[in-house]
């Protein structure tokens, strides 16, 4: 009886997975904004990054950024596919969002090892540690992400969790496609301007 | 989310002992251990009351009962005063994070927001269980940290850098550390709590139970979710800056590395200030549930007290600086800072004002949770008018860092947590037991309290106006104090005085689980959901989902034979007037 | 009551205190009247045989305005704190006088450097000297202060002065007051720096002006 | 919700990877200083905008979403701008 009402008082109503999902997304958004804020307010503050941010390469970054936007696109055609109900399109589409994720990941691993070899390390100046604090943060985040993903993507695979992988996918979507967002902005503060 | 429920409820048939008390994904399990886990780090924040309020009584002296406290913490019976630092540190961590949040949010927050909406459990039942586990992990990770070489934090509660960020200032290596772990654990974990709630009383509320007819409780816990929801983000940022500084070496907050400790302090108290709401709301949400139900009367003015209480709420997010009138900040933010925070009087003027007309033309039961709740009235009155001073920025140049802001935020949290969450503890401890707790102890308990708080915390205004600093190990080495030495001591008296007067408490709670007389479902004959099932309540709560007709408080309508209504309960024919009044369209 | 703060020497002291004493009596006032109505309630409308609780929801503006028009004078009286606030604050911390003494006060754990301007009157010249938390002003005199901090924040807390101020490393903040009356007092450190907060006390002695120009000459390095 | 009102995903990503090259652009042409920041933030901002409204679906959710997503924005907003005189100026 308890589901049946549970389930009866939530129709018409956005399900409450996403809803929690916003929920989490918006704390997400002031976790970030605290720190994209500092970043911001200490460079105007102390000036004189430029040369420091010169040498982070802007290639490699706009690279990744391809690469993640690009995941976004297999996010969202793996949610269209669920609702299709295609399981191996599903399948496919969540595979290439994992290697996606995990290309950026690598990149980002390839990019942090030049840096470090060339002695720009966190403590090397409050560039360097917002530099490592931003992109470190939000590597986390894919991770997680990449990490969410491949577990779906393996359900889907072995056909498990059929009727709740539509949520799942949704909400999954919902965080990788922040995690774009966020990079999205991180990616001209650092290594634009 | 059908799978949600479908989850919430796999375990039907009855699961087995861990599944139902120690993993469990009930709400009201899951709440009651919350409360436990609340109460049992009460006691470890109590304790160091008494070993710091004796220090500042009797600096140069022995302390009794800490010989077992190892050096370098205890010089045979002497304090050192790292150790001392703390001790005050660790309180304010443990009151605040571990205490207060845990018993009213998780405890009561959890216990009753799914019974008062009439829901079977929370919308996310697992990621409830989890937040639990997490702040229990993050309590014996404070714990640990007493225990690791140079001792706890001791940087205060709101740990500032640089003091906080380079273990050379303090002595304290991992300590520190592993406080920050702590705290970023526990904001994890209110996290996935406030995201529960809010999607909870979104989703779950019974059919007919329209937002304008939710209990005022319910409103006061979403608010506080919300605010915490909204505030935390920036904190977490700078715990984690904060932890790099003082791992890796990063400079987020160390001058001699070009950081900037300004910067910390705003993102503390960014969080800051709306977590004294996060923390509050849930206290007088309890105190707007007893007042009706004692008083039998509707709460006065729902609507005024809902929009104050959100009005305070946003107003929270731009009085932040007023922590930081003197803390170096550009004096030309002080005064904008100060109109905001003297504003805020406003709203919870009128909550006051609603409260006390509530009780007008009432007609007033003195069970103990009114009486707590009366004392809440009296004493969070006291914390209100003092909250002037210290908003006005000119007057702190001379009370900031005093006692007499320690008294302040003692009078505003000490009533919230004490008044308003004993209140709330007395008045549900039949559902949430479902036994009756003694009166007699009940009303022991408050008056003891009552009156050795006031005599600990008001005494303390006047050692602030006398100018003693707060977080000084030894009072006696100004000359300006010494003056102030027998207030000290009154007020070390009084305060062990209220550690005491706990012991009642303790009896009842614990001696009710076992000889205590068993509860209806409606002892207080109140309206709220709640009460329209057993106590305790079954697992799924309700037999039947109740439908809502009304608004929660009707009390002692002119129309009908008894003097209260349930919320699942039809009114006889309302007059149109009325149904404008109690559904809010 | 005014006893009980410590005694004001200073120009704008008195300034402070009158804040507090603005804001006691009007927050006393509605603390005792709604006190009082509270405690009426209580002894009034205790329940009693055959007396129902009447049925009042407070909905209505007519009886919103009870608790709706105390606060608008509430917030009426918050905006005139806040004015008279405002003066005095900007009085202290925001409008600072060029001042006719300056020092440069340092906060490390734990002690105050405090450096004198030597006779010529001016810092950053040979005949400077430092003390250690002994802070020595002439009275009368508009004393100018440029606060620093070595280690981690520190608060320059004069009580008689009615003067407070956080020092923070990496950062120079000027503060001002004009000690009137001679005589040897206490300055405080009111921010957690350490183990040693406690100790970091310093003497503060106020000389009458004459005495002051002697006092520096002593103390002045042999030039 | 691969219904006709709207461009289809492939649309939008072509779009944005646009929109990337752009950025690049603004960050490289010989512009001045402010008109780059300006340009690269405008252009960051639409990109946002485009995931948010398509990819997160918030074209079609209703206020309660969008209010939940904006507030923390305006937030953050508000927290920068109100520290700086103290972050920026003051030191």
């Amino acid at each position: 009886m308890a589901v049946a009402t549970a389930a009866g008082r939530d129709e018409a109503r956005i399900p409450s997975g996403k809803l929690a999902m916003w929920w989490f997304l918006a704390s997400e958004i002031m976790t970030f904004g605290g720190l994209l804020a500092a970043f911001v307010l200490c460079r105007l503050a102390a000036g004189g990054w430029e040369e420091q941010a010169a040498h982070v390469s802007t290639r490699i970054a706009a690279f990744n950024t391809a690469l993640l936007v690009t995941s976004s696109l297999t996010m969202v055609r793996a949610h269209e596919a669920v609702d299709a109900v295609d399981r191996r399109r599903v399948t496919l589409n969540l595979l290439a969002t994992v290697l996606l994720g995990a290309a950026f990941l690598g990149v980002k691993a390839y990019e942090y090892s030049g840096e470090l070899a060339h002695g720009f390390t966190p403590w090397a100046g409050p560039f360097w540690s917002f530099y490592y604090g931003l992109t470190g943060l939000h590597a986390l985040h894919v991770f997680g992400g990449v990490v969410a993903n491949a577990a779906l993507c393996a359900a889907s695979a072995r056909n498990r969790l059929w009727p709740h992988l539509h949520h799942r996918v949704e909400y999954v979507g919902l965080y990788w496609h922040f995690v774009d967002v966020v990079w999205i902005f991180l990616f001209p503060l650092v290594y634009l301007s | 989310m059908s799978h949600v429920a479908a989850a919430a409820h796999g375990h039907h048939p009855e699961p087995g002992f861990w599944r139902k008390y120690v993993f469990s994904v009930d709400h009201k399990v899951i709440g009651t251990q919350y409360m436990f886990l609340g109460l049992v780090m009460a006691l470890l924040g109590g304790a160091s009351v008494y070993v710091i309020r004796w220090q500042l009584a009797w600096p140069e002296s022995q302390i009794p009962l800490t010989g077992w406290i190892p050096e370098p913490a205890m010089y045979e019976g002497h304090l050192d005063p790292a150790f001392y630092n703390q001790l005050v540190t660790m309180h304010g961590t443990i009151m605040v994070f571990f205490v207060a949040m845990p018993i009213l949010l998780g405890g009561l927050g959890n216990f009753l927001l799914p019974l008062m909406i009439g829901a079977d459990d929370m919308a996310l039942p697992r990621l409830n269980m989890m937040s639990f586990w997490t702040i229990f992990t993050a309590a014996m990770v404070l714990v640990a940290s007493f225990f690791v070489p140079g001792g706890p934090a001791s940087a205060g509660w709101t740990g500032y850098p640089p003091l906080s960020a380079d273990a050379q200032y303090t002595g304290v290596e991992w300590g520190l550390n592993l406080w920050i772990l702590a705290l970023a654990l526990e904001f994890g974990s209110f996290l996935m709590g406030g995201v529960n709630f809010l999607t909870t009383a979104i989703n779950m509320r019974a059919p007919g139970l329209s937002f304008f007819r939710l209990p005022l409780m319910v409103w006061m816990q979403l608010t506080a979710a919300v605010l915490f929801m909204l505030s935390v983000g920036p904190l977490i940022a700078g715990a984690v800056m904060l932890l790099l500084d003082r791992t890796l070496g990063t400079s987020f907050f160390l001058p001699a590395r070009g950081g900037d400790p300004l910067l910390w302090q705003h993102l503390f108290w960014f969080f800051g200030h709306p977590e004294v709401y996060v923390v509050l709301l849930p206290g007088v949400g309890a105190v707007l549930e007893v007042l009706p139900a004692f008083a039998r009367k509707p709460i006065f003015g729902y609507r005024a007290i809902v929009y104050s209480t959100i009005v305070a709420g946003v107003l929270s997010f731009i009085v932040w600086a007023h922590h930081m009138f003197i803390a170096g900040i550009d004096p030309r933010l002080a005064t904008p800072f100060s109109i905001t925070t003297i504003l805020i009087s406003v709203p919870f003027a009128v909550l006051l004002f609603a409260m006390i007309a509530t009780l007008w033309g009432g007609s007033i039961t003195f069970a103990t949770p009114m009486l707590f709740a009366i004392g809440f009235l009296v004493t969070f009155l006291v914390g209100g008018v003092t909250g002037i001073f210290n908003g006005s920025a000119a007057l702190d140049i001379f009370i900031h860092d005093t006692y007499f802001v320690v008294g302040h935020f003692h009078y505003t949290l000490f009533p919230t947590v004490f008044f308003g969450g004993f209140a709330g503890i007395y008045y549900w401890y039949p559902k949430i037991f479902g036994r009756m707790l003694h009166e007699g102890l009940g009303k022991l308990h408050f008056w003891l309290t009552f009156v050795t708080f006031n005599l600990v915390f008001l005494p303390m205004f006047r050692l602030g106006m006398g100018g003693h600093m707060r977080r000084i190990y030894n009072p006696l080495n100004y000359e300006f104090l010494r003056p102030l030495e027998p207030v000290n001591q009154f007020v070390t008296v009084a305060a062990i005085a209220l550690l005491v007067s706990q012991v009642p408490f303790a009896l009842n709670f614990l001696g009710a689980l076992v000889w205590g007389r068993r509860a209806p479902a409606n002892p207080w004959n109140a309206t709220t959901l709640e009460w329209a099932t057993a106590s305790p309540p079954p697992h799924g709560n309700f037999a039947t989902v109740p439908t809502v007709h009304h608004g929660p408080y009707e009390y002692s309508r002119p129309d009908t034979a008894a003097d209260f209504v349930p919320q699942h309960v039809p009114l006889p024919a309302p007059p149109a007037a009325e149904a404008v009044g109690a559904a809010g369209i | 009551m005014d006893h009980w703060f410590p005694e004001s020497i200073s120009t704008y002291g008195a300034d402070v205190d009158g804040i507090f004493h603005l804001i006691y009596w009007i927050v006393g006032f509605w603390f005792v009247l709604t006190l009082g109505v509270l405690l009426y309630c209580v002894v009034r409308f205790r329940r009693r045989a055959g007396v129902p609780a009447s049925h009042i929801r407070g909905e209505r503006w007519r009886e919103l305005a009870w608790i709706v028009v105390p606060a608008a004078i509430v917030l009426l009286l918050d905006l005139g704190i806040d004015a008279a606030g405002a003066r005095v604050w900007d009085h202290v911390k925001t409008d600072l006088p060029p001042g006719d003494v300056h020092l440069a006060v340092t906060g490390k754990q734990f002690e105050w450097l405090i450096t004198y301007p030597g006779p010529d009157a001016k810092l950053g010249t040979a005949d400077d000297f430092t003390l250690n938390s002994q802070l020595h002003v002439p009275a009368g005199k508009d004393v100018r202060i440029t606060l620093r901090a070595e280690d981690v924040l520190h608060s320059f807390f004069l009580p008689h002065v009615r003067l407070k101020q956080d020092a923070i490393p990496g950062r120079t903040i000027d503060m001002w007051f004009n000690a009137t009356r001679p005589g040897t007092w206490e300055l405080a450190c009111a921010e957690l720096c350490g183990f040693g907060h406690h100790t970091m006390r310093g003497t503060f002695v106020v000389h009458a002006p004459e005495e002051w120009e002697q006092w520096i000459r002593s103390r002045a390095p042999s030039a | 919700m691969t219904d006709d009102r709207y461009p289809t995903s492939t649309t939008i990503w072509i779009w944005l990877m646009l929109l990337l090259g752009l950025g690049l652009a603004c960050a490289w042409l010989p512009f001045g200083r402010t008109t780059a920041v300006f340009a690269i933030f405008t252009v960051a901002v639409v990109k946002a905008a485009l995931v948010l409204r398509h990819y997160m679906h918030l074209r079609s959710e209703g206020l309660l979403v969008y209010a939940i997503a904006a507030i923390p924005v305006l937030l953050v907003i508000g927290m920068t701008l109100s520290l700086v005189p103290d972050i920026v100026f003051n030191r």
